[in-house]
C-alpha cells in the first residue's frame, strides 16, 4: 500500500468523488487558487474549474447557508470551513437549516452536503483559534460528526460522507494534516457509524478520536512497556457513534479512560463517560477516567498551551488511575 | 396604480380570487387561532396579498423556486399548496403540507417548488441564495425568489449573500417586503436609511421600490425582472412597499400605531383596488364578485373540515424523516 | 412574602440594578416600546428613557458584540435574546470575544455582562423555535452560566448576575414567565455556583435546572405517594457547578436520575451523569438514570411535542428504575 | 500626495521615525520567526505604516480607543506600547503586553486603550461599535476606531455594526484597510464592487477612499474626521487603500500577485515618500535619516534581547485572568 499524508489522503477522497459524481462542489476560503489554506485541495481548480471549486468571500454564514441551498436543489456541496471556529458565526444556518429542513418539510426535502475544516487546537494561535467544538455538532440530531485519526480512515469516511445523503460534520486537525500512514490504490469506503479498534488490549480501554488517538497509541506503548495491556478504541464516528463496539471493549477490560483535547464540562468526553456509566454498569471495576483539555482558553506560550492539552504522559496516568496503579 | 388595460378578465380574475382566497384563509386562520385550534406563532399575511399574488403570476411554475420568512401561508397557497394541505398543517394534521411537523412557519411542497417557511429572521435568504446556484448550475432555467421582511434586511445573512449572488452572477430576486414594521419596530426606528432598495446598489444589483399593494404593478416588475435575471444570470433587488393590517402575531395588539395610519392602508386595500378597476373597466359586476367570495369562503370552510377531520400525526412520525 | 410571577421577579430585578447602577443598560429586541416579547421588561423604557432601555434593530451578532465592546467601556450591558437559538447567530461574538478577551490580553479587561432570554422548548412552534442550548455555554470557559426555575432563584439570580464582573448567560423559560412564587420584599441576592435542594429525600436523588425542576418536583410528590422519597437537587448554576451539593445528596441516597429538556448526546445531563458516575461512584447502587428530550427535532404536532420532552411519567419511571422497582 | 509644506519639522520627524519603528520591527519579527523564535501566526505590517502613524498622530491619547485584526503589530506600536512588549508577546513571555497569552494576534493594552488585535476576521467590529456606544454615554469625549480589511467588510459583523452605529449616532471611525488581498483573495474575486467605500452609502454615512501610502493624507483625513465625529456624533467610514508587501503571513509566499504589482508600491513606499518630501523641502538630510534608521534598528534589536531574557509565563498563569 501506498504511504501518504492525511492531507493527500483528503484530497484524493475529493479528487474521486469529484470525478465520479458531477453534482460534487467544493466551496470555501482559499480552496481554489491558493490551493487550500492548508494544501487539502491542491490541483482541483485546475482539475475541476472554477464552477465546481470556488473561492468564496470571507463570509462563512453566508457560503454555508447558499451550500444547504445548493444541496435542497440537487448538488453535493463540500464546504471547507479554514477552521471549524470560524464555523461559529455559520452555526444558525447548519442547525436550523440543514439539520432542520428535513424534518420540518415532512421529509420532502434532503441536504447532501459535508462541511469539513480543521477542529482543535493547533500552535502558538492563542484563544480564539485553538477550539474543539465536536461537541456542538453531536449534540444535534439530523447532523451525522465524523472524526477520523488516520490518511485511511480519512479518506475512506470523506469518500463516504461525500455520497451521504446528509449534512455530515467532517473534522479533521491541523496538526495531522503530515501525518502518514497506509491508504490502498483501489477504492474503499468505511461505513459511518463504525469505530475502529486501532490496537487490542486486555487490561483498560482508551477510547478517543481524531488527533489525540494517536497519543491514545503511544500511551498504550508506554503502558505496555510497565506490563499494561491497553485497548485503543477510535471512534471515528461520533453521531451516529458505535456504542457496540465500545461496550464490548469494556466488558473485556472494565477499566476506561476516555481522552478528548475539547474542554472538560458538557464535552463529547462526558459524552461517552455517561453512555459507559450507564450501559456498563456492572462492568466497570473503577470510575471511568476522563482526559481532556483544561477548562481554559488556550493560552499562547507555547510551553503552557502543550500543559493544557492532553499528554501521553496524562494517558498513561489516568490508565493508571483507572488500575488503581500507584 | 398601474392601468390593469392591457389585461384580459381571464387573467385577472383568477388573480383577483387568488388575493381574496388568501385574504379569507387568513381570517379564518385567525378565527380558529381564536378558538384554540391552531397554537404557537401564526403569522397572518392580511394587506400583503398582492405581494404573493402578483408574484406567483409572473413565475413560471415548477421551475422557479421561492422561499420566504415564517408569514408564508399567502405564499404557500399561491404558489399552488391546497387550503386543505395548508389548514392541516396549521392544525398539525398529518395530512398537512409538512404532515404536521412543520406548522405555520414552516409551509413546504418540494413538487411545487416552496422552499417554506424560515423561523429565523434572514434564515432563507442565504439558501434562496444557494438555490438559484443550483440553478445555474444544473441549468434549469428557473429563478429563485426570495422574500423576507423590513427586519430581515439588517441581519448579516442579507449583506453576505447579496455579495454572493452579484459576485457569483446567480438567478435570484430578493424582495423585501417592507410593511414598515418588524414586530413593534418601524422601520425608521431599526434602519439607519429610510430607502431600503439602496441597499442593493452596495453590491452593484439592481434595485428599486416598488408598490406592493398594486398587484398589477408587482406582477409586472417581478416578470420583466425575473426575465432579465435569467437572460443575464443576475440578481436584482426590490423593495415591495407594503403593510400587515393585523398585529405581528396573534398575540399582538399592535400597540405601536396609529388608527389612523392602518385607516390610510385599508383605503389602498390591493383586493379593492383590483377589484374597482375591473368593475370600473366593466369586466366585473358586483355581483360576480360577491359570488367569488361565497366559493372561495366555501373552500377555505372546507379547509376547516378537513383539518378537524384529519387524522393527527402517528406517534412514531416522532423519529422518521431526521436522515434520509 | 408576595407571591409574584416569573416575569415580574426578572423585570424587579432588572429595575432594581438599573435604579442602583447607572451603568446598567438593556438592549434586545423590543424590550422598549413593545415590553419585551414576554413582557419581562414592562415599564423600563419609561422609568429609564431610551438611552438606557434599547430596541435593537434584529441583528443579534451585531448587538450583542456591541455590549461586549460596551463592557469593556465601563458599562454593564444587560442582552435579551428574543430566544437563546436566535442568539445561535451571535454565538461567536460570546465565545470569542466576551469570554476570552480577559484572557487573551492577560487579564486587562473584564466583561462584566448578561445575555438573558428563554430557552428550551415552548409550543407548537416546530424545530426552529424549540430547542436548549445550555450546554453550547456550559462548554465554554470564560462563562457564567445561570438557569434559575423560581421567581425567587430568577430575582436573586438576575441582580447578583448584573453585579458579576464577567460575561453571565442567564437561561429562562417561556413557559415559566407566568409561574407564581413567593419572593421577599426586601432586597437579597443569591451567588453563583450554589445549588438548592428543592425537596428533601433518602431514596433517590433527582438533579435538574430551570423549568424541569418543576416536574421533578411533581415526580417527587407521585413517588412519595408510592412510599418513595426523592430529593430534588436544583442546580441553578451550571457553571461553575456546585458540585458538593450534588455529591452530598448522591451519598445520600446511592441513586439518581438526570433530568434536562434539551438533547440527549453531548448535553448538560451527560455533564452531570459524567461528574457523578466518576466522583460517586463507590456510592452509586445503581446506573445514573438520564430523562431528556429525544434526540429529535421538536415537531409542530402538539401531541407528539409533548412526548418528545421531558414528562412526569418519564421522571418516576426513571426514578423507579434507579430503584430496581417494576 | 500632501503638501508637507505647513508642517514643522517637530511634528513630521516622530512620524517619519515611528514608520520607520514599525519596519524595522516587522522585518526583526520576520527574521526571529524564520529563527523559529516565534511560532504560529505572525502578519506583518509592512507597506502599511502610513495607515497605522497617520492615524495615531490624529487620536487623542489615553482617549480615543482603537481595535483592529490580527495584523496589529503596526497598530499596538503606533498606539504606545513599546517595542519590548510587543516582541516579548510575539515570543510568549509574560513581559509582553498581554503577559504572553495573546500573542502576535492579540495585541493589548488597557492604559493606551489599544483593545487589540482580534482574530476572528470582522470580529472586531461590532465590539469597536460598542467601546463608541460606551464612550457616548460616558460622555468620555472620545471616539472609536476601528480597522478591518478589505476581506472582513463582507461579513455580516461589518452591515450589522454600520446600521447600529448610524442608528445610534455614534462616535466611530471605521477603516477599512484595503491592501487589495484577504489571503490569497484578490478584491475582485471576493467583492461584487470595485470601491468599498461606497458600502457606507447604504447606511447613511459619510465615506470616503483615502490614499493609505501618504501619511499626511492619512493624517489630515482622520483628523478632521474624528473631529467631526465627535462633534456631531455620528460614525464615518473611510475606505484606506494600502499595500502589503509580505505575504498574508509567514507560510504565504504570495504567488497570487506580480512581481510588478509590488514592485508598483513598492514605489510609491510611504516612508520614502515622507523621507523624501523632508529632504525636499530641507527638513531632513541623509545623514540624519541615517542616524534615525539606526538607533530604530537599536530599540528593535534590544527588544529581542528584552524578549529573549524575559522569563516564560508561570504555569499557574494557566488558570487566571479567566474570571475577574
Ligand atoms: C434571528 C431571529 N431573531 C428574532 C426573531 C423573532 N422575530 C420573529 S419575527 C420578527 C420580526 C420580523 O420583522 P420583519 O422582517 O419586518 O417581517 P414581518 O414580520 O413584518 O413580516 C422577530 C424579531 C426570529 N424569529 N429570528
Ligand atoms: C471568521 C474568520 N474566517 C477566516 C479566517 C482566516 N483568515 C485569517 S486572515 C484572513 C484574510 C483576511 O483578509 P483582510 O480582511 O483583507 O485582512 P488582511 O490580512 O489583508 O490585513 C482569513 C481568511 C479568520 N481568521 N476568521
Ligand atoms: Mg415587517
Ligand atoms: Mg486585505
Amino acid at each position: 500500500m501506498a504511504i501518504i499524508t492525511m492531507r493527500e489522503a483528503l484530497r484524493q477522497a475529493l479528487d474521486e468523488e469529484m470525478q465520479r459524481d458531477p453534482t460534487v462542489i467544493l466551496m470555501g476560503e482559499e480552496v481554489g487558487q491558493y490551493d487550500g489554506a492548508y494544501k487539502v485541495s491542491k490541483g482541483l481548480l485546475d482539475k475541476y474549474g472554477d464552477q465546481r471549486v470556488l473561492d468564496t468571500p470571507i463570509t462563512e454564514l453566508g457560503f454555508t447557508g447558499l451550500a444547504v441551498g445548493a444541496a435542497m436543489g440537487g448538488l453535493r456541496p463540500v464546504v471547507e470551513w479554514m477552521t471549524i471556529q470560524f464555523g461559529l458565526l455559520a452555526i444558525d444556518q447548519l442547525i436550523n437549516n440543514a439539520a432542520k429542513m428535513r424534518y420540518m418539510s415532512g421529509g420532502q426535502f434532503k441536504i447532501p452536503m459535508v462541511v469539513r475544516g480543521p477542529n482543535g487546537p493547533a500552535e502558538y494561535l492563542s484563544s480564539q483559534h485553538s477550539q474543539s467544538f465536536a461537541s456542538y455538532f453531536v449534540h444535534v440530531p439530523g447532523f451525522i460528526v465524523l472524526a477520523p485519526s488516520t490518511p485511511y480512515d480519512a479518506k475512506g469516511l470523506l469518500k463516504t460522507a461525500i455520497r451521504d445523503d446528509n449534512c455530515v460534520i467532517f473534522l479533521e486537525s491541523e496538526m495531522s494534516y503530515g501525518l502518514k500512514g497506509e491508504v490502498p490504490e483501489e477504492e474503499y469506503l468505511i461505513p459511518i457509524g463504525s469505530a475502529d479498534v486501532k490496537r487490542q488490549g486486555t487490561d483498560v480501554t482508551i477510547v478517543s478520536f481524531s488527533k489525540p488517538v494517536l497519543q491514545c497509541l503511544a500511551a498504550a506503548e508506554e503502558l505496555a512497556r510497565q506490563g499494561i495491556s491497553a485497548e485503543v478504541v477510535d471512534l471515528r464516528s461520533l453521531r451516529p457513534l458505535d456504542e457496540e463496539t465500545v461496550y464490548a471493549s469494556v466488558r473485556k477490560t472494565n477499566r476506561v479512560v476516555v481522552v478528548d483535547e475539547a474542554w472538560p464540562n458538557a464535552g463529547v468526553a462526558n459524552y461517552v463517560t455517561s453512555l459507559i456509566s450507564r450501559n456498563c454498569f456492572d462492568d466497570l471495576d473503577a470510575p471511568v477516567e476522563e482526559v481532556t483539555g483544561m477548562d481554559v482558553p488556550m493560552p499562547y506560550n507555547h510551553t503552557l498551551e502543550l500543559m493544557v492539552q492532553p499528554s501521553v504522559e496524562k494517558i498513561v496516568a489516568a490508565a493508571k488511575r483507572a488500575l488503581y496503579i500507584d | 396604480m398601474r392601468s390593469i388595460k392591457g389585461y384580459k378578465k381571464d387573467f385577472l380574475l383568477p388573480i383577483l380570487r387568488e388575493m381574496l382566497l388568501v385574504r379569507r384563509f387568513e381570517e379564518k386562520a385567525g378565527q380558529m387561532y381564536g378558538l384554540r385550534k391552531i397554537g404557537g406563532f401564526c403569522h397572518l399575511y392580511n394587506g400583503q396579498e398582492a405581494v404573493s399574488s402578483g408574484t406567483a403570476a409572473a413565475m413560471v411554475k415548477g421551475v422557479d423556486v421561492l422561499l420566504t420568512g415564517y408569514r408564508d401561508h399567502g405564499h404557500a397557497l399561491t404558489m399552488g399548496i391546497t387550503p386543505n394541505e395548508v389548514m392541516a398543517e396549521l392544525y398539525g394534521k398529518v395530512t398537512g403540507c409538512s404532515k404536521g411537523k412543520g406548522g405555520s412557519m414552516h409551509l413546504f411542497s418540494a413538487d411545487k417548488k416552496m422552499w417554506g417557511g424560515n423561523g429565523i429572521v434572514g434564515g432563507q435568504i442565504p439558501v434562496a441564495t444557494g438555490s438559484a446556484f443550483a440553478q445555474k448550475y444544473l441549468k434549469t432555467g428557473g429563478a429563485t425568489l426570495c422574500f423576507f421582511g423590513d427586519g430581515a434586511i439588517h441581519q448579516g445573512a442579507f449583506h453576505e449573500s447579496l455579495n454572493l449572488a452579484a459576485l457569483w452572477k446567480l438567478p435570484v430576486l430578493y424582495l423585501c417586503e417592507n410593511n414598515q414594521y418588524g414586530m413593534g419596530t418601524s422601520v425608521e426606528r431599526a434602519s439607519s436609511v429610510k430607502d431600503l432598495y439602496i441597499k442593493g446598489q452596495a453590491y452593484g444589483i439592481p434595485s428599486k421600490q416598488i408598490n406592493g399593494m398594486d398587484v398589477i404593478e408587482v406582477y409586472e416588475e417581478v416578470k420583466s425582472a425575473l426575465e432579465a435575471i435569467k437572460r443575464d444570470s443576475f440578481p436584482q433587488f426590490f423593495e415591495v412597499r407594503t403593510y400587515r393590517y393585523r398585529g405581528h402575531s396573534m398575540s399582538d395588539p399592535a400597540k405601536y400605531r396609529t388608527k389612523e395610519e392602518t385607516e390610510a392602508y385599508l383605503a389602498q386595500d390591493p383586493i379593492n383596488i383590483l377589484k374597482d378597476r375591473m368593475v370600473q373597466e366593466k369586466m366585473l359586476t358586483e355581483e360576480e364578485f360577491q359570488e367569488i367570495d361565497k366559493e372561495v369562503k366555501e373552500i377555505v370552510a372546507q379547509s376547516v373540515e378537513f383539518a378537524e377531520n384529519s387524522p393527527e400525526p402517528d406517534p412514531s412520525e416522532i423519529t422518521t424523516d431526521i436522515y434520509a
